[in-house]
């Protein structure tokens, strides 16, 4: 299985932000997105988790593959935290949690609510849901935000040990995971707003 | 796919009408036209109206209401199928030109059904004693307000202008059905008051001609006058979509 | 599906009583009218049905928020939209689930909050059957109403806005019900066209609405 | 001037009222097209400068 | 505290037209009653007054969340604790710009919704006057409700709840002095009951709204 | 000036989380607060900037003198980047944000709404308001979340320059910000649940 994304163009606010990225993604690998604050990576995850169309370009990817993890952790405050792993493995046909839980060592929190979590806390339940879903191609915004050295590695662990079970997964972030990965830096696909062929003539669809 | 986003087919001369260059064009010759006919049937039409026509038995002179009320009453109602109709154009073809269309037709829309209302209310006072009534007719007109304000405030609430757009044609779908609807459970609910359709040609509810022919002319007035203001507020809103576009470019050119 | 509407159901539950809520609102506002209007029985016996059924549709509409906003800014509709849920599902089950929170405690209360106006005996059967059928219409509409107004700020009073000239016929047809049936008249035509819109709200309108949400998370 | 009687009050404001409303319409949308115009005219004029000062 | 009073009144205007929202809620209240409780002038015009206080009581409620909450979420309100304003200063200002957007609107337009209601003349006239003497009393009693319910997720409801009993006695004298007033009859004792609670809330309603904000954000 | 903190003890819902802290902060110093998730920094900051009452122990500092920096950034979405920031001037009664944007490299962003920012660049904007309280105390949580390398750069310049002008900072971080700085390791501190001194006799006193 792969994802493979050929002369992709993304927009954000109803402007281009990244244009001509080309890339594949096996079962098997690590992708590491890179770029300075603002250049796009959460558009492109967006745009590749299908929550918004792409430009132009062309995403290959097979159905119900992608698990995709944002930078907010879609926590529900009053649930407690096996409360809220447990819908996410229903919504994904799944039932066990409790590897999920061991996994991101929230054993000892699982019958506390989301609200009393602290930061990183919060975070490593956000990332459990991962495991939860069954899906083979993670793609991951910051996935390590808040999160102390040892929870880092946890989080690596994780990533390992799905990708060696025939998973993949996409992380854009800006520190070091230590794990054996491509990296791509998504700066120099950065759009040029004086492309000359958007700007045609005045008015002539020229909206973008 | 192609460069443009749209598809070509056999009713391609309809579409390049939508094309915001051909539009802009477009409009720009006939605006002169559109405007001279709006002054030569609207202007006439009501001084025709409030001068020199008779005293009606029943009305008296308070008949010369009627030619600010009807015509801005009619156009009211035709402005929301006009704004349904491009925003269906927006929905289905993707045309720039039918939500802004749309978004430029509203608060032409909103004017005359204030204009409607408070004539009518102000007529209302001394043929049926009262400003307002719940009457079907002007009770479902009311509804339509509300359905104006809604539309409105959806297109102002929401950044992204395409976003905007999309939601803004759904919503003037779903409302339309809607305002039809309600004008059913409106006469279902209650006898009406108001005026019979006297410009229909059922002899017996026929205005007479005195009353009749100016009120065509400001009729076709009025037409034209909806349609200059939506041609140049079309113009101002294709420009803004434009210059948002330039402004984010810009803006991207400087990060 | 299901896991969604027992979560939406147990968060109402959860969230400092989903269920009491609704019904206060509604028992206030019933219980201001005639502070407002003054307390002869004749007038608020006549107003009764109108003013309950207004009532429940207001109590409705505040909840109606709570179905796709806090999803929204907690990021969980984002995550919903790539889960294997049809968004269309995912609207029907949250306006069930706010149906079964408001709707449905509503209709049961309206019958003994129309002693507080002074309502008469076959009122009572009546505004709680109109109330039954006419509810799930408000739920589905206000649902389409939240996903229009869910990526904005604080988009509550333009929700309002938005929904409540669409809540018009059912308002109309459900009250004209209630009074006629209340009055011993006959009643097989508004409850017709109550029942009628009911059906074509909820078959039509999740297409509506998950096509506004998926515009809206864009 | 026509002489409208008793109903003058009602005629007049309601004529007054509509073609205030119509003429403040009318000058809206006039000045709101003007104002595009012109933004219009200085951004594309910035996007050629500034699309020239790329090239070189 | 100008500052803070700018900020306020400017989120208002961007977030899609502070002032027109509450409004249009106002105008579909005044709408939705005829529609429930039947087109007859007579029973109309003689609830009017009642219910115009009951609209602008409701449309200032739903906005009241807007007061604090958003704060909250977005943690300014714990930034705003820590800077150099007494919380006391920042109720009273926020209380103002809520009235500022709501409720002077309300008590400008409540005259002419009246005309809907099939209300008689001098009856515009005290509408407006009781509206414009109360309305300060429903910001400043909204902005304490506010306060309390501040930490809780989706607390509107319950909002509501708390805020509308402590409602009562405004919505009482204000609608009875409208009815007087209309009516023709006297209307001193109403109104300076009316005066002498917004005297009293605004005095003394923005130590306890200060204490409860810095209880929730503990 | 300086900060004091003695015998200091912090609860969260109820619960103590860290017990007799005891540090000085004097002006010219940067102290870094370390700590695995959960163990307490943000109560711990959350007590110092006075949002919460702390459960025992005294915190000695000058009035006036605290800028606090949350997790959450408090801008306002509709408002630009400018408007955000002359708010905080103005409620702090200074003047200039002009410095500030500079700082935080936000100049080309003035004018762009809060919420067409991306993560790292709103993150850049609650940090610029530090710099407008014009106190001399910050207590950062977390503040390099979102931010890309070269943006840490700035922050860690802007701590320096603040520091080097008579300020102090506390921050509470996962990572390495590059900073001559003291640390602090809040672990040793954590709360002993079955400590006896709290629980005298059942039930009496013994709530929290
Ligand atoms: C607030 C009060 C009123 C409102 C909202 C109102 C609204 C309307 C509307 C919506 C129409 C229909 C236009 C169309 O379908 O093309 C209309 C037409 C008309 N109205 Fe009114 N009206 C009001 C009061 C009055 C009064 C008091 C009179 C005269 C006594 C009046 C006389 C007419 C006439 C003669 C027509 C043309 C009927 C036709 O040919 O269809 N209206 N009005
Ligand atoms: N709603 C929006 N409207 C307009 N522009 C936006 C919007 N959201 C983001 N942007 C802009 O789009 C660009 C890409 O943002 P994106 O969030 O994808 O960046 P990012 O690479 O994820 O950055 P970070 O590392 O800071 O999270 C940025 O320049 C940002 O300012
Ligand atoms: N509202 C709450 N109710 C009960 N317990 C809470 C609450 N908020 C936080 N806690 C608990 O208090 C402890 C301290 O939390 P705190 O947020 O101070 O940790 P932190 O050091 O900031 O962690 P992180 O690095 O993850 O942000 C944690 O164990 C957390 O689970
Ligand atoms: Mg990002
Ligand atoms: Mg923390």
């Amino acid at each position: 299985m792969e994802l493979t994304v050929e002369g992709l163009s993304v927009a954000r606010g109803g402007m281009p932000v990244l244009e001509g990225l080309t890339f594949t993604l096996t079962t098997g690998n690590i992708l590491i997105l890179r770029g300075p604050n603002g250049s796009g990576k959460t558009t492109l995850l967006r745009t590749l988790a299908g929550l918004q169309p792409p430009l132009a370009g062309r995403i290959g990817l097979p159905p119900e593959a992608i698990a995709y993890g944002a930078h907010a952790d879609g926590l529900k405050a009053t649930l407690s935290v096996a409360e809220n792993l447990t819908f996410w493995a229903r919504v994904y046909g799944t039932t066990d949690i409790e590897p999920a839980l061991a996994q991101f060592n929230l054993k000892g929190l699982r019958n506390r609510a989301a609200h009393s979590l602290s930061a990183g806390q919060k975070r490593r339940l956000g990332l459990a849901r991962l495991l939860v879903t069954g899906r083979r191609f993670w793609l991951l915004d910051e996935p390590t935000v808040s999160l102390d050295q040892a929870s880092v590695g946890l989080f690596a662990d994780a990533v390992r040990s799905h990708v060696a079970g025939g998973g993949a997964a996409l992380i854009a972030t800006h520190i070091d995971l230590g794990l054996a990965a491509e990296t791509l830096d998504v700066a120099p696909f950065r759009a040029d707003p004086d492309r000359p062929t958007r700007t045609p003539t005045a008015f002539d669809e020229a909206f973008t | 796919m192609e460069r443009t986003k749209q598809s070509r087919d056999a009713w391609n001369w309809l579409w390049e009408w939508a094309n915001p260059v051909k539009f802009m064009h477009l409009t720009g010759k006939a605006l002169p036209w559109v405007v001279g006919l709006t002054l030569v049937t609207l202007i006439p039409g009501l001084i025709w109206g409030f001068f020199f026509t008779p005293e009606a038995d029943k009305f008296g002179s308070s008949v010369k209401i009627i030619y600010v009320h009807v015509p801005s009453a009619m156009m009211a109602i035709n402005a929301w199928a006009m704004m349904l109709v491009a925003s269906l154009i927006w929905l289905v073809r993707r045309h720039h030109v039918g939500a802004l269309a749309a978004k430029a037709a509203a608060p032409v829309g909103v004017v005359f059904t204030v204009i409607a209302l408070l004539t009518g209310a102000i007529w209302g006072q001394p043929m049926w004693g009262t400003w307002w009534a719940w009457d079907p007719r002007l009770t479902s007109f009311l509804i339509l307000f509300l359905f104006y304000l809604g539309y409105m405030a959806l297109w102002a609430a929401i950044d992204d202008p395409d976003t905007a757009a999309d939601l803004t044609s759904v919503l003037a779908i779903v409302g339309s059905v809607f305002a039809v609807l309600s004008r059913y459970a409106v006469n279902f609910w209650n006898q009406g008051l108001h005026q019979g359709a006297s410009l229909s040609l059922d002899a017996e509810e026929n205005v007479a001609d005195v009353y009749w022919q100016p009120l065509v002319l400001t009729l076709v007035g009025i037409v034209a006058l909806f349609v200059a203001l939506v041609f140049i507020r079309t113009r101002t809103q294709l420009r803004r979509r434009r210059l948002h576009a330039l402004e984010l470019r810009e803006r991207m050119a400087d990060a | 599906m299901i896991a969604l509407l027992v979560r939406d159901l147990r968060l109402a539950v959860r969230a400092g009583g989903g269920f009491g809520l609704g019904l206060a609102f509604f028992l206030i506002v019933t219980v201001l009218v005639p502070f407002a209007v003054g307390p002869e029985g004749e007038t608020l016996a006549r107003i009764a049905p109108g003013i309950l059924w207004v009532g429940a549709l207001l109590a409705c509409l505040l909840s109606l928020d709570r179905i796709f906003q806090l999803d929204f800014e907690d990021g969980s509709l984002d995550l919903l939209a790539t889960a294997p849920l049809p968004m269309e599902g995912a609207v029907v089950v949250k306006a069930l689930a706010h149906w079964l929170t408001t709707g449905l405690p509503l209709t049961l209360a309206a019958p003994v909050f129309g002693i507080l106006m002074n309502m008469q005996a076959p009122g009572h059967w009546w505004i709680f059957v109109t109330l039954l059928i006419g509810t799930p219409a408000l739920s589905m509409i206000g649902a389409f109403g939240a996903a229009l107004t869910v990526g904005l700020k604080r988009g509550g009073l333009l929700l309002s806005l938005l929904v409540l000239p669409l809540y018009v016929p059912t308002l109309i047809f459900g009250a004209e019900a209630a009074t006629r049936g209340g009055a011993g008249m006959a009643v097989t035509t508004p409850i017709l066209m109550l029942a009628g819109i009911t059906a074509g709200v909820v078959a039509f309108l999740p297409f509506a609405a998950a096509a506004a949400i998926r515009i809206n998370i864009r | 001037m026509p002489d409208l009687g008793k109903y003058a009050e009602a005629v007049l404001s309601a004529w007054g009222i509509s073609i205030f409303l119509v003429l403040a319409l009318v000058g809206l949308s006039w000045r709101q097209s003007v104002v595009a115009r012109r933004q219009l005219e200085a951004a594309e004029a910035r996007a050629a400068k500034r699309g020239k000062s790329d090239d070189a």
